[in-house]
């Protein structure tokens, strides 16, 4: 098989166009930097849409005097201590400014009275530091402000003229002989032509991987794809045993219902019509930090008070808050419970289960989005060449678990800042040496060994048992001995993934091929978190052990690095210094 | 590659909705009076000429089962292009453009131009 | 067992499209039309189509099932099997690409026309651009546009001359920046549209309102549209 | 965005309003013409030319007249642009639909005025 390959340069490319993505590309192309937004779905069906609650940001409408240092607080707080505190400082900071932008780019955001951005209550929102009681700092669009957000960033880059190569899927990485990264083979999804884009800076903006778990609210494209590139490079990985379960999946289809809906005055109830949360968090109640409401549900489900047949869920309670409200804050909702629940919120609870939502970990990076490769706790060197920003990147603003609304701002602020930093290294000549034929070759290894697959696995059962794998063992609660059996079965799956049967060797929009390269990226994802998760030996945030149930700071206030080519777990420091303040310390997280 | 496309427009195989119906229809019943303008202005030139060429259109009109059917034709031709531009000029000021109040225009339509063909047809007979 | 039959074309294998049809073990449920297609994927690696998000928000999985237009995630079978049937087919009048994969080149290019971004010629402010409650919701019924191309391809006047006629989705979306208070370009964008194809080839056909999968409006946005060119000219 | 030099007035705008301005003369042409011949059953020809020899019905008529040469040209050229899709096809059309139109005009003002 020929492996010259028709070559494409850039100065800077983006693999995804998501928020982060074309967020980063619209700042590459305002700098005049030749820039190629590659995405293997058209940039408007990329997960971002899905996002529906808001942007949380201290930009004062609802609360004038709010600060972004109360953000700033509630963030920490909400990473259970280990969010990197110069990277929220930033991300707080930054953040109106950044949203303004959005605004300044058509977003449709919804409006107060006086004509400023309408801003929701959200889960874990304080007043002045957690002492003035619940906040309303998340800016919304209804609750279709992610759908809102990615199609202004597209305009955004339409009217700036970036270019955007659509429906294209990045297989692997190409790094030279200095071990810099010098852009990514990728496959044109309508031609099945396979080409190597160069570029002096690679901004990985894939997205999640809740397509490793079974039960997920994120789309079926979320297969972490940047993360696997990373990790078949051997570029370690931060924190993957933090993923977010979001309280109120449609039990069921999976789907998303807002935490908006609590935050306009909806709440939880067991088969007993009690509002539970109440017990579990008296102060914020249904307005916890999710990884807090998601426990307390799952505990009244396996205490037997889950409803419906099975009892296996819990519902959320909608109806009194009017079909005007309902219709006006929350239509989707009403448009999703109806189509997936088949139950209409204005009469009746929807049926509700934690579900698979938001990785919290991925590739560690700096502020300005450049990938970090962790030596030791606390010595990081640069990755040349490679940015990552988005719900791949962890920067880490988010810790051991994401509050609502902070995933937008994340993904506006870093992919902003990646733009600018990119554009600084190159204004300071930034240089790479090319790809040889072996670099490019060796980004080939994993495409040509499927193309020439004559038999293997099936695709589809594979994916099936590594998502059934990762529920069952890696879920809500973790538990040694159960992780371990999970790590095991993940083990006998790795032989099967390397073996797939790629039946369809065609060229044209070959969906059977990039089904094939996902499950491979997922994979990995499944295989770092496992081995995080099984040594994360406490409970913090997302991260909850029957075996270890309480918060460890002595020995795991620490990222926790997985390193792919050695699989072991390393640690790294967290960072307590930021900029213009004093650091948060470690206090006991109760809402 | 991309002039071999196919492309999907078997009409025959997708959904018409009452609305589009009556679109489709009021733009052949028109092409149907934009024919029929020979016939109709051969009829007035005859009709104004002299007394005794009136009397033998009259006839015709009268008389001729094909002259007959296809004043009918375009008589009806003529209703349902009328009640259909009507909808169109209701819709112009801002009605009729939900579904369901189109549904019921195209229903009214139908209603009205039956109404008018049969009446066409009496007169005519 | 539900019978599916599918628009099948391979640009390397076929020289012309033709229809194949599966059985498909639904459980008996009444799952959505994707679920349906995910299934027969297991059974049939070759099949091609879009999707992403599975909840009717990202606009991928646009079709022609069963003769009408729309988003296969959202569409349950009891809404639309008659006699243990389902026909599923690329959505209209745009080249495919394979199966039920069409380019929508022809289609992106008639919303780019319509420039889909904020134009606004004074300087921004340090905070956003104020706008009232009433003001913002003149953009409600035209923001929510997925893309999902449904309705163009459903519009006959688009069939016809898709290079020409803006189509129902490029409009809602001119319309809708007509509309945004904060946008200052209006002149502009009316003058661009006041031609005898890109506005005036809708005939009020409303095939676009029928099969909307967000329940949207192009013919009203259209004749808004109209009226301001009306106004403009007197 | 699109211009045409066969559409009537090369603006959409111009076009669509000719359409509804014919189009309503037309109506209330033919339903007047309608409600005479019905009112009149035993019409015979020194009645129905003297109806044509008025001034007010020949101007009504030559509205008419005008309005079923624009209503017709902005119908047919729409309905050609949109099936006929080879350019000599669609001229030709377009041109015999013109001819057509200016044929009936001058044989109907010949008719008006030649009483």
């Amino acid at each position: 098989m020929s492996n010259i390959l028709r070559k494409m340069s850039y100065e800077a490319i983006v693999i995804g166009g998501g928020g982060a993505g074309m967020r980063a590309a619209l700042q590459l192309t305002e700098s005049g930097l030749k820039t190629a937004c590659i995405t293997k779905v058209f940039p408007t069906r990329s997960h971002t849409v899905s996002a529906q609650g808001g942007i949380t940001c201290a930009i004062a409408s609802n609360d004038p005097n709010d600060d972004w240092r109360w953000h700033m607080y509630d963030t920490v707080k909400g990473s259970d201590y280990i969010g990197d505190q110069d990277a929220i400082e930033y991300m707080c900071s930054v953040g109106p400014q950044a949203v303004f932008e959005l605004d300044h780019m058509g977003l449709p955001f919804s409006r107060t009275e006086e004509g400023r951005i309408y801003q929701r209550p959200f889960g874990g929102q304080s007043k002045n530091f957690g002492e003035g009681g619940q906040a309303a700092r998340t800016c919304a669009a209804a609750d279709r402000t992610g759908h809102a957000l990615l199609h202004a960033l597209y305009q955004g880059n339409l009217k700036g003229g970036t270019t955007f190569l659509n429906e294209w899927f990045a297989v692997d990485m190409v790094q030279n002989d200095d071990g810099a990264v010098v852009g990514v083979v990728a496959i044109c999804i309508e031609t099945g032509e396979t080409v190597y884009i160069e570029a002096k800076a690679t901004v990985l903006a894939t997205g999640g991987a809740g397509r490793i778990y079974q039960s997920t609210t994120n789309a079926l494209i979320n297969t972490g794809d940047g993360v696997g590139m990373g990790l078949r490079m051997g570029l370690p990985v931060q924190d993957m045993e933090m993923w977010q379960f979001h309280p109120t999946g449609i039990a069921g289809a999976g789907t998303l219902v807002t935490e908006g809906c609590r935050g306009e005055g909806g709440y939880l109830i067991n088969k007993d019509g009690e509002r539970f949360m109440e017990r579990y968090a008296p102060n914020a109640k249904d307005l916890a930090g999710r990884d807090v409401v998601a426990r307390s549900m799952v505990l009244e489900i396996l205490e037997g008070r889950g409803c419906g047949e099975n009892g296996d869920h819990v519902l959320l309670k909608l109806d009194h808050l009017g079909e005007e409200v309902l219709e006006s804050k929350l239509p989707g909702i009403c448009e999703l419970s109806r189509t997936f629940a088949h139950v209409d919120p204005v009469f009746e609870p929807v049926p509700v289960v934690p579900t698979c939502h938001y990785m919290m970990g991925g590739l560690p990076t700096n502020i300005g989005g450049q990938v970090l490769y962790p030596e030791s706790e606390s010595e990081t060197r640069v990755v040349d060449g490679l940015y990552a920003c988005g719900e791949v990147a962890c920067v880490s603003v988010h810790g051991a678990n994401r509050l609502g609304g902070n995933s937008l701002l994340d993904l506006v602020v870093f992919g902003r800042a990646a733009g600018i930093q990119i554009e600084k290294s190159m204004r300071e000549g930034y240089q790479s040496e090319a790809a040889s034929q072996a670099n490019v070759d060796a980004a080939m290894v994993r495409l040509n060994t499927l193309n020439n697959s004559e038999s293997g696995e099936s695709i589809s059962e594979v994916r099936e048992e590594l998502q059934k794998t990762m529920q069952l063992y890696f879920g809500v609660f973790r538990e040694g001995d159960s992780m371990q059996k999970g790590l095991e079965l993940l083990r006998e799956l790795r032989i099967k993934v390397s073996n797939l049967h790629l039946q369809d060797k065609t060229g044209a929009f070959n969906t059977d091929r990039i089904e094939a390269l996902e499950l491979q990226n997922l994979f990995e994802v499944a295989f770092a978190t496992a081995i995080s998760a099984e040594q994360r030996k406490e409970s913090r945030g997302a991260h909850a052990r029957n075996d270890f149930t309480v918060r460890d700071d002595e020995n795991w206030l620490k990222h926790s690095v997985y390193y792919p080519l050695e699989e072991r777990l390393g640690k790294r420091d967290v960072n307590f210094s930021p900029k213009t303040m004093e650091a948060f310390p470690p206090k006991i997280r109760t809402y | 590659m991309s002039d071999k496309r196919p492309v999907n427009l078997d009409l025959g195989t997708f959904n018409h909705p009452l609305v589009s119906v009556i679109s489709i229809c009021h733009r052949i019943s028109g092409v149907v009076l934009f024919v029929g303008l020979v016939f109709l202005f051969n009829i007035f030139d005859s009709s104004l000429s002299s007394a005794s060429e009136f009397a033998s259109a009259q006839a015709l009109l009268q008389d001729n089962f094909f002259a007959k059917f296809v004043t009918w034709g375009l008589l009806s031709s003529l209703g349902f292009h009328f009640s259909a531009g009507m909808k169109h000029l209701v819709m112009d000021f801002g009605h009729g453009e939900e579904i369901d109040s189109a549904n019921r225009a195209a229903k009214f339509v139908i209603a009205l131009t039956a109404l008018l063909s049969v009446l066409a047809g009496v007169w005519v007979w | 067992m539900l019978t599916v039959s599918i628009y099948r074309y391979h640009p390397e294998l076929d020289e012309k499209p033709y229809m194949q049809d599966f059985q498909v073990d639904t459980g008996g449920k009444d799952i959505m039309v994707l679920d349906v297609l995910n299934l027969l994927k297991i059974q049939d690696r070759s099949l091609a189509y879009r999707r992403s998000c599975r909840e009717g928000v990202c606009g991928s999985d646009g079709m022609n099932i069963n003769g009408t237009n729309g988003l296969a995630c959202i569409t349950p079978l009891s809404s639309v099997v008659k006699n243990n049937k389902l026909v599923l087919r690329p959505l209209p009048a745009l080249p495919v690409i394979r199966d039920l994969v069409i380019d929508m080149d022809q289609f992106y290019k008639q919303y780019e026309k319509i420039k889909p971004f904020l134009l606004n010629d004074t300087p921004a402010p340090g905070i956003e651009r104020l706008q009232s409650p009433e003001e913002r919701e003149k953009l409600d019924g035209l923001y929510e546009c997925i893309l999902c191309a449904c309705c163009s391809t459903a519009c006959p006047s688009f069939w016809w001359n898709p290079d020409r006629f803006i189509g129902p989705a490029g409009l809602l979306q001119a319309y809708r920046f007509l509309a945004d208070s904060r946008d200052t370009a209006t002149e502009e964008r009316l003058a661009g549209l006041d031609d005898p194809f890109s506005v005036f080839r809708c005939h009020g056909i409303m095939n676009c309102v029928t099969v909307c999968p967000k329940g949207l409006n192009p013919t009203k946005a259209i004749g808004h549209i109209r009226n301001m060119l009306m106004t403009r000219a007197t | 965005m699109v211009t045409t030099v066969t559409s009537y007035g090369r603006s959409g705008l111009s076009d669509w309003l000719v359409q509804r301005v014919s189009a309503v003369i037309l109506a209330v042409y033919s339903i007047f013409m309608v409600l005479y011949l019905l009112l009149n059953p035993q019409i015979d020809f020194v009645q129905w030319s003297a109806l044509f020899s008025g001034t007010g019905m020949r101007i009504f008529s030559l509205m008419a007249l005008l309005s079923l040469g624009a209503h017709c040209w902005i119908g047919l050229w729409s309905v050609s642009t949109d099936y006929l899709k080879h350019f000599a096809v669609r001229f030709v059309f377009q041109m015999v639909v013109g001819l057509l139109m200016f044929i009936y005009t001058i044989w109907g003002v010949q008719l008006l005025w030649g009483l």
